[in-house]
């Protein structure tokens, strides 16, 4: 299916010495030895092994490992909590204009008004979009504005004289959730869920105490579903004086429809690379602006982008670094800028329609699937986890398949690699067994969910036959199942040289 | 308005059909009522290709960009030339399009690049541990701190006033959270000077070279924190490693650095990457993906993103980072970037501009009402003060077309009419003598007591 | 100076010892002494890649692109919106790198997209046979005259005024060769008015729209060429095909055109394609590569190079076409945008061209001192002539950031001080109005007659 | 090997009523209805059936059927007479610049003077190269230079009253040669080969008379060898007043060591899709500038490419129309400029060093891997067409091959599909029986050659086994051997919709 299925050395093994792909401008200044120029004991001994290869064979090795690689643009890309949506090409165009590409970061603001215009324009829309007013977008990814917004709480909670020691997760979160909450200095307390894929409420009234500073909340959650009690748990958390983080990783559901901010969010993070279109590119980069209400405003990140009146009324943008509430920098420059403009870029494509029809489709593309894979009689096998209407994805559990064909999600996930489509999200969420999580996003075709639908049917029709087939899968990958436990065992992180 | 939808309205009507129910709205029919927007949000119509792209074009052409004048800005991202070939490769959707490597069997390509990245990385700190990536350079120094506080439990960072500015407060905001004191040690002369150090100290922080661009002498200064118990961390200039004795040699337990040099775009300051290297007495708590190599099944070689039990979506709030996403894509630029300039062409690199800055502190000095900051050896960037008011130096320059690098005064208030001024190998003699001429006029022009008594 | 070989010093060595002689001089002891060069070619020395950048750059800047002003150049390729799809998938080197897929098995990506391409061009023209491209518009107007020829033996091409001058003065240069004469069928009002045609006539020859944008009545046109024993031979605007009757439907025997406006960039004019439809009759005389559907061994369906014994290789001197290589890439730019189009948007294109193109018509004609050159229907361009010199009012219009169009006194002296000015979706209707105010200003400014009277 | 083995739809297949990709910008002008503006007998009345397809499968579609094809850019294609070397990244960037990419041919050349300047530069070094003056870069391709060149040829002789009928060609010809002759209205006269594979000079002699126009002579030959009696071909053409024509399809193997001119050709054409680098697209676009001594510089096309002094002597570049004995035009234009960008790109990045170096490793690769080919016991069953040195491609004759291992040159092409190199050119030159060209480039490393050498002899070995492998072959690739026959026999070229 991908190509380049013999090994392919590292770039290090195509190294031969005297080849070179650069080559160094003239020296066009007085000569020195570096020694004169540098203290010696400051100097470097032996060169950095770097490879030497020609521009030919460099762009050959690359090109091949590029073979070895699934991608978006090659086909289904399901995979749960993700968005794997289409990335549209007009947005590298507009990020590659050299007045964006070649944007030096401490321009001065007078100099990169376009920069900071679209900048001051995406922070608006982003607002409108959560209900929020007030955004930075200086976080470099979801997890990045997780932490961006648990700091904020704690600056907002001590501004107020509060000490607060605990945030709530629930067991449905993201990883990346109680993982920030520690990283933010707080202790994590997980909340349950009920029986219908909720919050637990009983659960979160008996730990909302005067300790709790915040409650993380994805909404739809994490299995895909809008949660009933919504309501409810904002009045819980905010009758203790906790402020409400939304994880804004499923905000493709509700564009346009219902917004966190309406909700009581107090906070939300984007992740431009899911919702946004930024492509993902292996992982990363991504940005994870942050949206969030008056009350939790003077203390965003510096600097902050806005926009200031001339005295002859005309407008200017600028960056605000006088927020002496500020819980300061969380990295360098501005953010990812470059992120910002396809971001921006699809905004403006979209509008207020388009963001809307956006939802709609995700939405109506994960009921439809789900419809579909009853009709084939997957969800037999591997029942959806909650009875119910599904928002842009949904939960299956493979126990009664792995119970009665004798293969566990991993190998259905295996053997779909066969069929040319990336497997959903496995194993996550972690409170249900055996778990599948397929976003299918709404740039795929109902003829895609449809293969989709007869390929997991076909692959349990061949488990039922002989589900060693799966187990042994997959076989036309490049490579087959690999040793990850040896791996961690013995972690060989770098080629010796 | 665009579409990028593949949903017709005749597959809309078999889908609610199929799904059981009549309209989109049963869909949402989840959500309380009260909480659904009974408004469209109120953005601007959407816009077709063309429209977007003449908005952006327009927008973009209200930058300046170093394209656009000569340009001496640096400062921790700089204007170097990006071979043609970094962009096509990583503009190849099997690199631009897919998530992280969750599945290996289907994601060796750009799991072996990561492996590859690891290996530069490690071949250019000189420390045997690299990661895959985080998110950028001020943020992997916080991070950096975050290690030194797990493992030693102490409660001060000593930081250098030549640590980045952005470096040292992104520190702060995260020692904030993490309860940790953020000490500065001051420049004497353009060089760090360590404060006394006692076992409260979790780790020293320095920079090489430092924000004035001072060549530091990394090896006594991680000595010294040793010597304290504490460890060594140093943000490195990635380009200054191929000369200067890597990190890895000096004592420093981690490296850090922003990769933006090595083949990223400057992108008004984003995206690009954050390099993270440190011993294998820390292996288990670095941040962030790791590949490793290993064997399938058959027994060929594959790569696997390994050591997870550190990371988040394993360990959740016992992990020892929380990063999920960060920066593939501009690592691969990176380690396209290393490649293709290859063993000695990195030191050739380096070299070229060495030997630049050179000349252009010589050539600087030589003006009148220009001094430097310091005396100690550079490698791409210099301080200088100015006899004159810097603003106004500064827009007389820009006047002809020259942007001659960044005022210090925001940051250094000690340093108020000074200038850092950056070296790439775009910027050459020619280049360097016209900054020299303009900067000359601009300070005589703008000189106020000089002024006076010569009129 | 750069290098893209790969064979190191110690690579030399081995290589020469492995072919038995002992320097690189040896090799060439085949070149008789006299004939080798005792000097190196007097070239500047090579740069490396970012000299050659900036050197490229630096040139570029001065040309006035249609980024740089508002610019209403036309006359045969024209500033459409190329969507950002088209280059991401033709700079993939597996489309841009290969040569024409002589080995099917490993080329059925540029064979299928011939195939898809050749059922597009036949869909827009109506006629049945397209081949994979030929080089351009003009030329394939003399193509096209080169089949006549071969297929009625007659003396003489009638060819239209209103052909493009460039296609003209093409078919002139290979119908000299081909011992072939070429008349002039003028126009009249603007459209053409064929002359008494005889049984010398092998093909007469027509532009739809043609050169001054009227667009023609083709059925009759044809008509009048069949009705004298001629083919009917006709260059279509590719945009025009979605709203215009098919040439198929008109009678034409051999439809070709400019590619060009088909997602292909302006490049100063090349290259693009040109594309090449006929009938069933007139398969067997087609130039160039044609694709066809076929079966593989396990009886799959592929797709190979077809009707070869018509080519240059497998016929040579009794040839239809020394055609080699041709437009391969251009072409798949071609069906891309066409896809992109897709059926209904190519119509909604097209109908905003035309109503724009008939606003600004109206806006211009009401302008003081600008005339329509002709009264028929225009579709994306049209001629207007002016009331003082067509230089210098166009001189004025670019100091206001406007090229108002082409000046048509070069190609068409009786229309001295006339303009050609073409629409495009990237004209808005507010460009159009800046349009016809400069040039209103500019008529009035320059128009010297009245300047003197109102004086 | 490449991947998407399984059949890809057309576009068409994949269209379906109602999607689409592009979006119509609003319409900002009074609505009319077509009718009106175009009268009802010229429109259309059905629409053409173009796909209806959303961007992303758009994308998807051509991003497939790219991964089924072989490029430059993954493996090595020692396709003779095609010069496939590397085509430097840098090219497209510089290419791409709006300064070029958007510069409308209709410019004024007041306002076009960085393109002009570009253009005559590169006239400047084609000539010096050549070893001819006089550079015209309007002709599309090689064979487009070709008919220039004849063209031209015509326009000599009769502007010195002559009117001659025959043009000579070696039969080692390129088809495109002969094919040119008929096209400018000669008669092909074809010209022996010796049995060094030179030019026979006696049939030479005997055929050159006054009715001789031209001879066109590829030199290195289509075999890969100078020509031994080039003077003495040069004396003959010249002698009886004919033009001697340069097919410059193999300059790759002598830039700067030895030039057409110098050697008595009048008339050079350059192929700067092979020689210069501009990538081969599938099959075009290329470009093919010709050379020309002063003699047939009078009819060289309209425009031509001038610098002219200003009278305050700093000088600007222009087009010159004013050309009263040219040929004329031979396209619309001035020519492919877009590849005249990469051909200058990579003459400034290479200088005059750097194109000999170029020459001198396309023959010395060329000359090592024949040298492999005969330790690998290649050469016994493919013995090379004539032993010489070669310049920078040889011919192997697979007469031996076939005879004692019954495989024909064909099945060995077809097996090294699978093992992911691209065959060398077969069955031309016409001259060699089961011959096959192959032409490695300067750009390809001596490991490639090694095991392009191995994989041959590994090829052979197998066929001494069993020929049926090779004769089965290919194995791996999208598709297996295609009906071509039956193809040409029932031509469908285009789909039914
Ligand atoms: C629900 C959820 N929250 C948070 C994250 C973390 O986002 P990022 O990877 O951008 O840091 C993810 C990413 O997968 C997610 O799915
Ligand atoms: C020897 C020779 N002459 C002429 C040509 C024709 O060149 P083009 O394909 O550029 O028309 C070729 C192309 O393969 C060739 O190899």
């Amino acid at each position: 299916m991908i190509a380049y299925t013999e090994d392919q050395p590292t770039i290090y093994e195509r190294s031969k010495p005297g080849r070179r792909a650069f080559v160094a401008p003239a020296l066009d200044v007085p000569d020195h030895e570096v020694s004169e120029l540098v203290p010696a004991a400051l100097l470097r001994e032996h060169e950095a092994k770097l490879p030497e290869i020609s521009e030919p064979e460099l762009v050959r090795h690359y090109n091949r490992l590029s073979r070895r690689n699934f991608d978006l643009d090659s086909g289904f890309y399901p995979l749960g909590s993700c968005t794997m949506k289409h990335n549209p090409k007009l947005h590298e165009r507009v990020a590659a204009l050299p007045g964006n590409a070649a944007l030096h970061p401490l321009q001065d603001p007078r100099r990169a008004q376009g920069a900071l215009e679209l900048m001051w324009r995406l922070q608006h829309a982003l607002g409108e979009i959560a209900g929020l007013p007030h955004v930075s977008l200086q976080p470099s990814a979801g997890s990045h504005g997780e932490l961006a917004g648990v700091l904020l709480t704690r600056a907002f909670h001590e501004d107020h004289g509060q000490q607060r020691t605990k945030v709530l997760t629930p067991d449905t979160a993201h990883g990346t959730n109680p993982a920030t909450v520690t990283m933010a200095g707080y202790e994590v307390v997980k909340v349950g869920s009920d029986a219908d894929g909720n919050v637990d409420l009983d659960d979160l009234r008996a730990k909302a105490d005067e300790e709790v500073a915040c409650l993380m909340l994805t909404n739809p959650s994490t299995l895909g579903l809008f949660d009933h009690g919504i309501d409810e748990i904002a009045r819980i958390v905010h009758d203790v004086g906790a402020t409400l983080y939304y994880d804004g990783a499923n905000l493709n559901a509700i564009m346009g429809i219902s917004r966190p901010g309406d909700m009581g969010f107090d906070i939300v993070h984007f992740n431009l690379h899911k919702t946004f279109t930024q492509p993902h590119g292996g992982g990363g980069p991504g940005a994870g602006p942050i949206a969030v209400s008056d009350r939790i405003e003077p203390y965003l990140p510096r600097p902050q982008v806005v926009r200031r009146e001339e005295t002859d009324g005309s407008c200017f943008y600028d960056l605000d670094y006088d927020r002496p509430k500020s819980i300061g920098r969380l990295r360098g420059f501005q953010g990812n800028y470059g992120v910002f403009v396809r971001s921006y870029a699809y905004i403006r494509s979209l509008g207020a329609e388009g963001l809307r029809e956006v939802s709609e489709t995700a939405v109506l593309n994960a009921n439809y699937l789900m419809a579909r894979l009853r009709r084939e009689g997957v969800l037999q096998y591997l029942p959806a986890a909650y009875e119910r209407l599904c928002m842009h994805e949904f939960v299956l559990c493979g126990t009664p398949m792995k119970r009665e064909l004798k293969i566990r999600t991993l190998d259905l996930a295996k053997r779909l690699l066969d069929f040319g489509v990336h497997p959903p999200t496995v194993y996550f969420p972690l409170i249900v067994d055996e778990a599948m999580l397929v976003e299918p996003t709404e740039t795929e075709t109902k003829e895609t969910l449809d293969r989709f639908a007869e390929t997991l049917a076909a692959i349990l029709r061949e488990a039922q036959e002989d589900p060693e087939v799966a187990r042994g899968a997959p076989y036309t990958t490049p490579v087959r199942r690999l040793d990850e436990a040896g791996a961690a065992r013995k972690p060989v992180l770098r080629q010796p040289l | 308005m665009s579409t990028y939808t593949s949903v017709t309205p005749e597959d809309r009507r078999q889908m609610l059909a199929e799904i059981g129910v009549t309209s989109i709205e049963d869909l949402f029919a989840e959500i309380p009522a009260a909480l659904r927007l009974d408004r469209p949000l109120a953005l601007d119509a959407g816009l077709s290709e063309v429209e977007v792209f003449q908005e952006l074009r327009a927008l973009a052409a209200r930058n300046v960009s170093t394209e656009d004048e000569l340009s001496f800005l640096g400062a921790g991202m700089y204007d170097h030339y990006i071979p043609a070939l970094v962009d096509s490769i990583i503009e190849r959707s099997e690199f631009l399009t897919p998530y992280t490597p969750y599945q290996p069997e289907i994601s060796q390509g750009g799991l072996q690049v990561m492996f590859e990245y690891q290996t530069a990385i490690s071949e250019l700190t000189g420390l045997p541990v690299s990661n895959a990536s985080v998110y950028e350079g001020p943020s992997a120094v916080a991070a950096a701190g975050y290690i030194a506080k797990h493992t030693n439990s102490r409660t001060r960072f000593v930081v250098s006033r030549g640590v980045h500015p952005h470096a040292r407060e992104t520190l702060r905001t995260m020692s904030h959270g993490w309860g940790m004191e953020v000490v500065e040690a001051p420049l004497h002369d353009g060089a760090t000077e360590l404060p006394e150090l006692d076992d409260t100290v979790s780790a020293v922080i320095i920079q090489q070279p430092n924000f004035l661009g001072a060549i530091e002498d990394v090896p006594a200064l991680t000595a010294a924190a040793h010597d304290a118990g504490a460890l060594a961390i140093c943000s490195c200039d990635a380009h200054s490693l191929a000369i200067l004795k890597p990190p890895g040699e000096c004592g420093v337990d981690i490296a850090v650095g922003e990769g933006q040099p090595l083949g990223n775009r400057l992108d008004f300051g984003g995206p690009s990457f954050g390099f993270f290297a440190t011993t294998e007495a820390l292996i288990r708590r670095i941040p962030g993906r790791i590949a490793g190599e290993t064997r399938d099944l058959d027994g060929r070689r594959g790569f696997v993103l390994t050591l997870q039990t550190r990371e988040q979506h394993i360990r959740r709030e016992k992990a020892t980072s929380n990063i999920c996403t960060a920066q593939a894509l501009n690592a691969l630029a990176g380690v396209i970037y290393l490649s293709w300039l290859g063993r000695r062409g990195f030191v050739e690199l380096a070299e070229l501009m060495l030997k630049r800055t050179a000349y252009a502190r010589e050539r600087l000095r030589a003006v009148d009402g220009v001094e430097l900051v310091h005396e100690h050896p550079v490698f791409r960037e210099l301080a200088v003060s100015l006899a004159a008011p810097v603003d106004r130096v500064v827009e007389r320059c820009r006047r002809l077309g020259i942007n001659p690098g960044l005022p210090l005064g925001r940051d250094y208030p000690e340093h108020e009419d000074a200038l850092l001024v950056a070296i790439t190998e775009r910027r050459t003699r020619e280049d360097i003598d016209r900054l020299a001429e303009a900067l000359g006029g601009a300070v005589a022009a703008e000189r106020p007591a000089l002024q006076e008594t010569h009129a």
